[in-house]
């Protein structure tokens, strides 16, 4: 059995600065070994999550922000906020680094098979979606879904992560693509205003539809609302959780709401199981 | 192992060499066995640092600081002073010697002091066994 | 039976929360094992009774002030370290005098658990103080000691056992009178070879388990970041390595240099019973010696290293002094 | 169940030969207090008139700092080659805690190799109290002071010999040329434990404590049980069933450590954006209860404190997890919600 604790060697591919104010940052990182390779591709679902590893610098959890299909790379969207994601801002293509995973259980993609899904992302909490999204737009799995929309809202539009892709996506006829920004800008051309209130003026339909919704606290809280307002049962709501963790795999103790572990049992979890636990968010 | 020349921390304030030769000297001819650390005044310098480099197994530390009133900091010096020398006394109490330990405050019209000051501290040092009674970790460089 | 002590603790308790003047009474209450007292904080009048002093109380109750929501008006029993703590923490601007009451009680010493239960796996089962007389229960039968036999070194060693500044004293004797400083017990450490000292110094230390007990009942530890805590950068080993062990029981004493208040709540804390008030007593005293300061008992001088007095011209005077030698 | 009955002096012979090929822990008194170390002399082991060590035995397998991974450019996990161990004369409290880790580090996706690796190299035998320390609660937990599925064996001081029943395999190895204790014998063991067993606290009502708690979440019955709670950690680490752990890179040695972590600490759960899910020590003494009685109850439908009654005891302020659990009991939550 491998040694849970020991992470896959890597090197950084290439580095993406994402945002006008750079402090998110795309890291598409390569495996040195081709076994680690192929056990990564073989256990990945979006949602999940990995332990990168900088020695000295300790470990972070970090959404996958990339789709399997598009390469034999893994891509991590990092915002600069403590001690190992400054470390990683600082780090260039051709660096090595350790990473542990795919952890944690992911979108249950199987189970939204011939549904429609209401994405709704908020800030740099949309990389998982992101993969997600493009996972499912894969020629290969968009006949599984029916009609696709997705919400995504940034603070301006210099915050909005994957540009070009998102561009793309508004030209595209299988998938329905707002964003929004919380002040207006003069060329922008979609919705302005926060997420909620958005939401509610586009005024999806829950009918057979399944709400996936990943961003900061602040937005889960006021959306939530909006989402059971318009019908939404609380099964077929489904969020994204984050806690500080350490091991990732349900042994440090840590990352627990009630007997839950969000890196084991989560981080994706629906409404409903989150109305049974104890409320420690 | 017997010559291995006695390992000195050099703890030096930015401001208080006034000669462009002596800080030439500091930067970048310092014997092997002496490490630089700058600061940019006495005051700065945390207890923290001083222990850092007593538990790398530092054979001897030197603080350098500006004279009195000759402070960029009006009294970072004064600061340094109280602190470090009752810190330089409890670790001569719990097996930091204070002869290990030595403060030197410089005059503006010092040339060519800190040369022979450092040899002398290697000289006594060397009649001294090398510290091991606070050192606990066994690399050769450490940080501050 | 309450003694007449506890009785008079009650009665200023209870005249203080029924005239409103302060919101919470922080004193000791009866534990749940027979040689522990629980800090209490009582808000209600009517429960003024559970109030309780005696020699099993351990605790600095001061610390608690740290934690207190602001403005609260607050009123705590203190004894003399307690008292001295007060003082020093509103000289660090940490609290509004204004805003807290001392019920200061002329202290009775503090009983060492160590002393108490030589023997640890001999429970105790019962203990009753009464004046100079400490009877003990154990499993093994009955003991009766001397308080003097049992008290806990830093109460043996303290000066100050009366309340300093408090709003008002409770009418009874304590067990000790002040006396000038002198903490004579150090010079046979000091007197000590320096590997000796070395060697005492690394047994205590490396017997800890890094739980910070010592830290979190320190009332005078008020820092919101903790060294040992600081990641960015890491100042030293968290690991309970000797590195690690020996750079926390050095820099957390070198913290309290001039400002510890010598009440022993950290030993007493300690679950590895380690003995580290000695370590602030060392610094203590070389600071007694150089500035004639004592922590929290003046009520204007600050603490030496939070001012730096005449040394501008001192340290002049040094140094003129040297040049001219 | 197998039981077995040997002379205290033969016992010392016995462990006299097991030195020789294992490694024998069992209570020693180091100078200071009484501690699990190697035994090199059987006459060192304390096991009469013991009640329990401070220092939990948990650190045998689950050391306070342990070396995960050393580094060269990339992470290597280090193997150390486990000497076969024997744990004896360890408490069943102490013995229970251990299973419970078992739940905690070992899953089927990841199990925890160097817990796995210590553990599977350990024969444990347990000692039976027969004078608890009135500290002790097992029985309220779910335990026994003479419980026998926690350990290979268990040991019952008869005054001169040892009682031994032996529940497994590896167990019976180490006694199998030892006299079956007989009927009479065993009769006495019986009335001795009843006995014993009948003087400790009645057992707490699991479910009833669990749904008390979970609806105490949002009320302020927290806030007055830790607001004397000085927040360090000697609770959750004298705690043999406490588990938490925080990994760490020790840069100078070129280390990746686990060190022992608790949730009692401000930094524990504070990510690095400012957020703290626990944020005051109201939620985080919430969380140590609620873990032991509460979140365990919901995994695997026992107590997760083993009643060896360390936090009681050690605590400088003396919080009782029995009277915490006590109150919890007889409180009103619906009324105190907010």
């Amino acid at each position: 059995m491998k040694n849970c604790y020991e992470p896959f060697p890597m090197h950084i591919d290439r580095v993406v600065i994402e945002t006008t104010d750079a402090t998110l940052k795309s890291f598409e990182l390569t495996f040195d070994r081709k076994e680690d390779r192929e056990e990564f591709f073989s256990k990945y679902n979006p949602g999940q999550f990995c332990q990168l590893s900088i020695f000295g610098k300790g470990e972070a959890p970090i959404g996958i922000a990339s789709a399997a299909w598009e390469g034999d790379f893994v891509r991590f969207t990092v915002q600069k906020m403590g001690k190992f994601t400054t470390a990683i801002h600082a780090m260039h293509a051709g660096d090595p680094i350790g990473m542990r995973g795919p952890l944690g259980n992911g979108f249950p993609l199987d189970e939204w098979k011939g549904m429609n899904l209401l994405v709704i992302g908020g800030g740099c909490a949309f990389s998982t979606l992101y993969a997600m999204t493009k996972h499912i737009l894969h020629p290969s799995h968009r006949a599984d879904y029916a009609e696709i929309t997705a919400l995504y809202g940034t603070r301006n539009s210099g915050l909005c992560l994957y540009k070009p892709v998102i561009e793309e996506w508004h030209n595209r006829s299988d998938i329905e693509v707002h964003q929004a920004i919380d002040i207006a800008e003069d060329d922008w051309k979609y919705h302005v205003g926060f997420v909620p209130a958005v939401l509610e003026e586009m005024a999806p339909k829950p009918k057979n539809t399944v709400a996936v919704l990943c961003g900061p606290p602040v937005m889960t809280r006021f959306t939530l609302p909006i989402l059971t307002k318009l019908g939404f049962p609380p099964e077929r709501i489904f969020t994204s959780l984050e806690k500080r963790m350490k091991c990732g795999v349900g042994h440090c103790g840590r990352c627990n709401i009630g007997h839950k572990y969000v890196c084991k049992d989560g981080p994706v979890f629906t409404l409903k199981e989150l109305q049974e636990l104890p409320n420690e968010i | 192992m017997k010559n291995k020349k006695p390992s000195i921390i050099l703890f030096q304030c930015q401001y208080c060499l006034a000669s462009m030769q002596d800080q030439y000297w500091v930067e970048h001819e310092l014997p092997a066995n002496v490490k630089l650390v700058k600061v940019p005044c006495s005051g700065r310098i945390d207890p923290m640092y001083i222990l850092n480099a007593v538990q790398g197994g530092a054979d001897g530390i030197i603080v350098c600081g500006c004279m009195p009133e000759k402070c960029h900091y009006k009294e970072g010096n004064l600061h340094a002073r109280r602190t470090l020398s009752e810190f330089r006394n409890f670790l001569s109490s719990l097996g930091y010697p204070q002869e290990r330990f030595i403060f030197h405050w410089m005059n503006i019209d010092e040339r060519a002091v800190i040369q022979p000051l450092i040899a002398e501290f290697e000289e006594h040092l060397e009649t001294l066994k090398p510290q091991t009674l606070l050192k606990t970790r066994t690399f050769s460089q450490e940080g501050s | 039976m309450a003694s007449t002590r506890n009785i008079k603790i009650q009665t200023e308790a209870k005249r203080l929360l029924q005239e409103k003047a302060v919101d919470v009474v922080i004193g000791f209450k009866k534990g749940t094992l027979p040689y522990k007292m629980q800090p209490c904080f009582i808000h209600d009048a009517k429960e003024v009774e559970q109030l309780e002093l005696n020699g099993l109380c351990s605790n600095n109750l001061a610390v608690y002030l740290n934690h207190r929501p602001k403005g609260e008006k607050t009123a705590i029993v203190v004894r003399g370290c307690e008292s001295r703590v007060v003082q020093a923490l509103v000289l660090e601007n940490r609290h509004a005098r204004e805003n807290l009451y001392l019920i200061g009680v002329p202290c009775i010493g503090i009983l060492d658990l160590q002393k108490l239960q030589a023997d640890e796996q001999d429970p105790i089962l019962a203990v009753e103080e009464e004046g100079d007389q400490v009877r003990v229960t154990y499993r093994s039968g009955e003991k009766t000691f001397k308080r003097i036999e049992i008290l806990h070194d830093a109460c043996l060693h303290c000066n100050h056992p009366q309340p300093m500044h408090a709003d008002m004293v409770i009418d009874e004797p304590g067990y000790f009178e002040d006396q000038p400083y002198e903490k004579s017990y150090l010079d046979s450490f000091r007197k000590l070879s320096i590997e000796k000292r070395n060697a005492r110094f690394k047994e205590e230390a490396e017997r800890c388990i890094r739980c910070y007990a010592c830290r979190e009942a320190c009332p005078m530890c008020t820092c919101e970041e903790c060294f040992v805590n600081h990641s960015r950068p890491q100042w030293t080993d968290s690991t309970t390595n000797p590195a690690g062990q020996q750079a926390w029981h050095i820099i957390r004493a070198f913290h309290q240099a001039g400002r510890c208040v010598s009440c022993g709540a950290c030993e007493r804390a300690c679950p590895m019973n380690i003995k580290m008030t000695y370590l602030t007593d060392l610094l203590n005293q070389d600071i007694f010696t150089e500035y004639g300061f004592e922590p929290g008992v003046d009520e204007a001088l600050l603490p030496p290293f939070l001012t730096l007095g005449d040394d501008q011209v001192k340290f002049t005077d040094q140094q003129e002094d040297n040049h001219a030698g | 169940m197998q039981a077995k009955w040997i002379s205290k002096k033969d016992l010392q012979k016995l462990v006299a030969k097991w030195v020789k090929k294992y490694a024998v822990y069992a209570p020693v008194y180091n100078g200071k207090e009484l501690a699990f170390q190697i035994v090199e002399k059987p006459a060192q082991i304390v096991l009469d008139d013991y009640l329990n060590t401070r220092y939990p035995a948990k650190s045998l397998i689950l050391p306070q700092s342990e070396v995960l991974m050393k580094y060269d450019g990339i992470l290597h996990g280090v193997e150390n080659a486990e000497k076969e161990k024997i744990i004896l004369g360890i408490r069943s409290c102490d013995a229970r805690a251990m299973r419970l880790l078992d739940h905690a580090l070992i899953d089927d996706q990841n199990p925890d190799e160097y817990w796995k690796r210590k553990r599977d190299s350990a024969i444990i035998f347990t000692l039976g109290c027969n004078e608890p320390e009135e500290t002790c609660f097992c029985t309220a937990v779910g335990g026994s002071p003479f419980g026998t599925n926690e350990s290979d064996g268990l040991l019952i001081d008869m005054g001169d010999a040892y009682c031994i029943y032996l529940m497994t395999e590896k167990g019976k190895v180490l006694f199998k040329d030892l006299p079956d204790a007989d009927e009479a014998q065993l009769k006495n063991v019986k009335k001795m434990t009843k006995q014993v067993e009948k003087d400790m606290p009645a057992l707490l009502p699991k479910q009833e404590l669990h749904d008390a708690l979970m609806a105490s979440f949002e009320t302020d019955f927290w806030k007055d049980v830790s607001q004397s709670c000085l927040g360090c950690g000697v609770c959750t680490f004298l705690c043999p069933s406490c588990f938490c752990f925080d990994i760490v890179d020790e840069t100078v040695r070129k280390e990746r450590v686990r060190n022992w972590d608790t949730c009692m600490f401000r930094t524990y759960s504070l990510e690095a954006s400012g957020h703290n899910p626990r944020p005051t020590k109201a939620e985080r003494t919430r969380q140590r209860v609620m873990h032991k009685f509460a979140y365990w109850v919901d995994l695997i439908d026992e107590i997760g404190c083993t009643g060896c009654g360390r936090c009681v005891k050690y605590c400088p302020v003396n919080i009782d997890i029995r009277e915490i659990a006590a109150t919890a009991l007889q409180q009103d939550f619906e009324g105190m919600k907010k």
